[in-house]
């Protein structure tokens, strides 16, 4: 392990609850203490953390596409580029954009989001297989949102 | 224990006005939709409001100033009201507009009055006619050279030319002596083209260290309007408010009741409805004369609330549903507020960073308003503001004596804080004496105490 | 600017009073001197304070009672007076004596003052040559039972028997019939002559459920007895007061007149000097009877502090210094105290240990008093109040509501406290309408909603 | 590792919470230990800090003697039981009472502390030899103070 690596590790660090930090690389022993004074955790007696919006895996804070990381390097999360209502399809009566398992291509049409009354289409910015769909339809959605989960197609 | 005015309201800021409107909504039993940027996903305003929407990255203009996420964020939420807190949306017509369209209450004035106050020109002049004092200059832009030398010989010197167009110091010129006047003229018309498109340019009288002095009003749709007193912002440092107090030191009864009568005048005349602001300049034989007319709530409101033991967020919102306002009263004591902001307390370089320790100082006469604690993060994207300390007391020397008590008690650490140039201040001779202007804070920083100060190192 | 009337004082106390002395002494360019016991090492009052002695161990009669290492201390230090603060030595005039022989100021009135009014009986019967009602009964010591008879002839039912040394339920008997009068009478002398040495024992007018209100005063030695409206301390459990607000919902301008007059008159006529507080007992037909008087600062003072502007600590050291005082002026608003004490919300047991977060609320009129911070430790050797939050409103509507926002907002996790009654209590109906007695709390806890409440878990 | 990377390891974690950091380099062990917000740190910007009088080697709070331990098991420290003023004579022409390195017996007067101008005895509870006296003549001591250190007579 490098300084810098271990800097990196610091710095990592630094913003977060933990307290004890402990790794052995040959037999790989990794343990991870975290703070009593969660300070995420300072307000949980509030009784106003019942209805609370919140996204997950929202993109990094310089991050202004649509698009995240997924636990899988060949898979992308496509997420909420804005905040409104979410819908599968263009009206009740249509067919879903997409279903999980279908193929999309770049600048396909996977959902809408429907802000002050104007429905905005969201489209795939790449080829793949959609893996999942998020949300349901009429859901309502905030920025960084995860909407759909899209399998790359392999590149030949 | 009467129904709250609206089930709901989406406050459309973030910091510590966020967490203050939040605190008025939970008083009247209002449930609140906070928004915030990814930046801000721990913050206290989140954490505090009973719902919270993601509105953007870090970017004000991508998030805190995302009118058609932020009108979303409200309809998902079924919010019916909007507070724009001030700074971001707060004087944005087109804002308070498309709220009106959208179907979701505005707390605020109306988009006329918005825009009205919003152009300098129109402002003054309509100030003109109601029989306001205005700063002696031109009524609007002015294009020729003669023109302008005509207006020079009327207002005399010193005076400033500034942009029309402009804000922020681009195309302004202030000229002392009559031999600069022509090399300013075109120099500022040639600045205010290139920073705004136009080389409109007007003339206005220089005061050279006058008072700050503003005048808060409340006015409802019943009609009533009310002036509660005055603020005294003179403590500025390159046009940023640093402290503000009530009542001014500088003020005669009599100056506060015309200035007083003056605002409501102005408020009137423009029709206004909700919060505003009416800033004066007072020169040193305490003639005074109008600036400009803030339509939002200010930064340096909790002093009047003080004094007054008035809440005027709640009034705020109370007149965006069309419910009537008490009268002020009467005003009581002293009240001074001190902005500290994450900055280098000499130089006030921008100090952002994790706060390690934050404890808030607590007693008889403190308030503080912040949406800080330990563990937070000040994020390097908004204003350094991180909490405003509020002293009150019986006289002015006793609000000043508290203030320096709360300063000391007041624990920040992990980032710089202006709280030593705040105990200074407060420990300056001239300024105990209530001897200051606008002028007052580049001499001070000049001759205040250089004693190795621990806080500093 | 006026120069600080002591140049050092010790503060012979502990915990949030310790520090509200502190702050005051600090406001007024008063050095301070901490005693602190063992446990109590690393106190917000030992770190506030400009100087710290330890007087001994965590056992307060070894420590913050022990009056030969406090004197000690004050004289080490070289301290020219000594707070007492509340509790501890406040009320021993044994304390005062030796602080006048030792040369050093005491804070409170004469060993004079505190001797008289510490003896029920003798205060009493000052007060009814007066003119100021007493809650009637027995003029002292009553030892025959023929004399009992004819004085219960008198008084009538319900009454009090109660022992003349005594205190905290002991030898103390209440009488609802009249065939249970002797055995109650018998009993009464035999307790007080087991717990106190002495068989006296006095009869008093018992009332159900009356009202507890308090009026504050203060007498300069110039001769100056101002009274500061009162203070309704009526929501108690076993006799400890939880929450206290000013003025009483309860009270009518001339009745609140009457009983600030029967103060003063108390206040002259014992030659009182400095802060006291005149305790009454008031029943559903609105008369008021004396029961005693507190010779030093009251928990609760803030309520009156907030409503009048007035800073009574800073009052109380000004007297000592023989300096005059200001008159109280009209009072503004409503002001309410809740006790958050570490202890179970529901069954009162004490929950000592160390507090892992600790947030206090802020904003609009919020108080906080408080000695405790994050990672601070309540020990078990103490009383359980770990802070004061007072909530200041136009109305008593705006106080309450803010009081719940202020709770909400209120951080406090490692122990329990008692912020959920407090929360439940603002909601109740009952309360909010101002209808309550001494009785109030015990219903209270029955009737109370039993939701799951997550900070109970 | 070398000094000058000890060195920035060092500067790095100078403006960080951590309090405990391990390393062990041949099989790559790292602790790294974060202080929940140093607590006892809180007032040091407070300006009263100063004059302030801080008792050491107090004994535990249930301690109600005037003893208390000390790091070298054959030695006792007698500390203050009370407030007041330290004095090593009983009068300022008087000898002092003890010196370093003299013998003394159970019951043998010490020092003085004056208090309330009172002259309060403080006695030896053992047989040993003065090995400290931590205190000048007239100096101020709080309860608990350490006094004097005296090594035990070896029990035969």
């Amino acid at each position: 392990m490098t300084n810098s690596e271990i800097q990196e590790l610091l710095a990592l660090l630094q913003n977060t609850n933990v307290t004890v930090f402990e790794l052995e690389q040959e037999g790989t022993r990794i343990k991870i203490q975290k703070s009593p004074l969660a300070v995420s955790d300072a307000f949980r007696i509030l009784p106003s953390h019942q209805n609370r919006m919140e996204g997950v895996n929202v993109g990094t804070p310089s991050d202004r596409t649509t698009v995240s990381g997924s636990p899988n390097p060949s898979h992308r999360i496509i997420t909420a580029p804005i905040v409104g209502t979410f819908y599968r399809s263009a009206s009740p009566e249509s067919a879903p954009y997409v279903e999980i398992g279908a193929p999309v291509q770049k600048g396909q049409i996977l959902c809408i989001i429907e802000a002050m009354k104007l429905m905005n289409e969201i489209e795939s910015e790449f080829d793949g297989t959609v893996r999942a769909i998020f949300l349901e339809n009429g859901q309502s959605v905030e920025f960084g949102m995860p909407l759909i989960e899209i399998e790359l197609t392999a590149e030949s | 224990m009467n129904p709250p005015p609206f089930r709901k309201i989406l406050v459309a800021n973030r910091g510590e006005i966020a967490v203050r409107i939040i605190r008025a909504c939970r008083e009247m039993g209002i449930r609140t939709v906070a928004i915030y940027s990814t930046a801000d996903r721990d913050a206290l305003h989140v954490r505090m409001a009973d719902e919270s929407v993601c509105v953007g990255p870090p970017e004000t203009n991508v998030s805190y100033r995302n009118i058609p996420n932020i009108i979303s964020a409200a309809e998902i939420t079924q919010a019916e009201a909007i507070h724009p807190g001030y700074g971001f949306l707060s004087e944005n017509a087109h804002f308070a507009e498309i709220c009106q369209s959208a179907g979701v209450i505005f707390i605020g004035p109306s988009p006329e009055s918005i825009t009205l106050m919003g152009d300098k020109a129109r402002a003054k002049s309509l100030m003109r006619e109601t029989g306001v004092p205005v700063v002696p200059g031109s009524e609007g832009a002015i294009s020729s050279e003669e023109e302008a030398i005509a207006l020079f010989r009327e207002v005399g010197l010193p005076l400033i030319i500034k942009a029309s167009a402009g804000g922020g110091g681009r195309g302004m010129r202030i000229v002392h002596q009559e031999s600069d006047f022509e090399n300013a003229f075109q120099a500022a018309q040639t600045e205010a083209y290139q920073a705004f498109g136009s080389k409109d340019v007007y003339i206005e009288k220089y005061f050279i260290n006058p008072r700050h002095i503003e005048i808060q009003i409340l006015a409802d749709a019943q009609g009533n309007v009310h002036a509660f007193g005055e603020r005294d912002c003179s403590i500025q440092r390159r046009h940023q408010k640093l402290v503000e107090e009530a009542p001014s030191p500088f003020l005669t009864p009599k100056l506060r009741q015309e200035m007083s009568d003056a605002a409501m005048k102005a408020a009137k005349a423009a029709g206004y409805i909700n919060a505003g602001t009416v800033e004066f300049l007072v020169d040193e034989r305490k003639n005074f004369f109008f600036i400009e007319m803030n339509t939002r709530i200010q930064v340096e409101h909790p002093v009047t609330e003080t004094i007054f033991q008035y809440d005027l967020v709640k009034a705020q919102i109370r007149i965006a549903a069309g419910l009537p306002i008490d009268p002020p009263g009467k005003s009581f004591g002293h009240a001074i507020e001190c902005r500290i902001n994450a900055e280098d307390p000499w130089t006030f370089a921008p100090s952002p960073g994790t706060i390690q320790q934050f404890m808030i100082p607590g007693g008889p006469g403190i308030r503080v308003d912040t949406a800080f604690f330990g563990g937070a993060t000040v994020p390097p994207h908004y204003d350094s503001l991180i909490a405003k300390l509020i002293a009150t007391g019986r006289t002015r020397d006793e609000a000043l004596d508290r203030m320096s008590r709360g300063l000391s008690e007041f624990v920040i650490e992990g980032i710089k804080t202006t709280i030593p140039f705040h105990l200074a201040l407060m420990d300056d001779d001239e300024f105990r004496k209530g001897q200051y202007s606008t002028g007052f804070v580049e001499p001070f920083l000049v001759r205040r105490p250089k004693e190795t100060d621990p806080a500093e190192a």
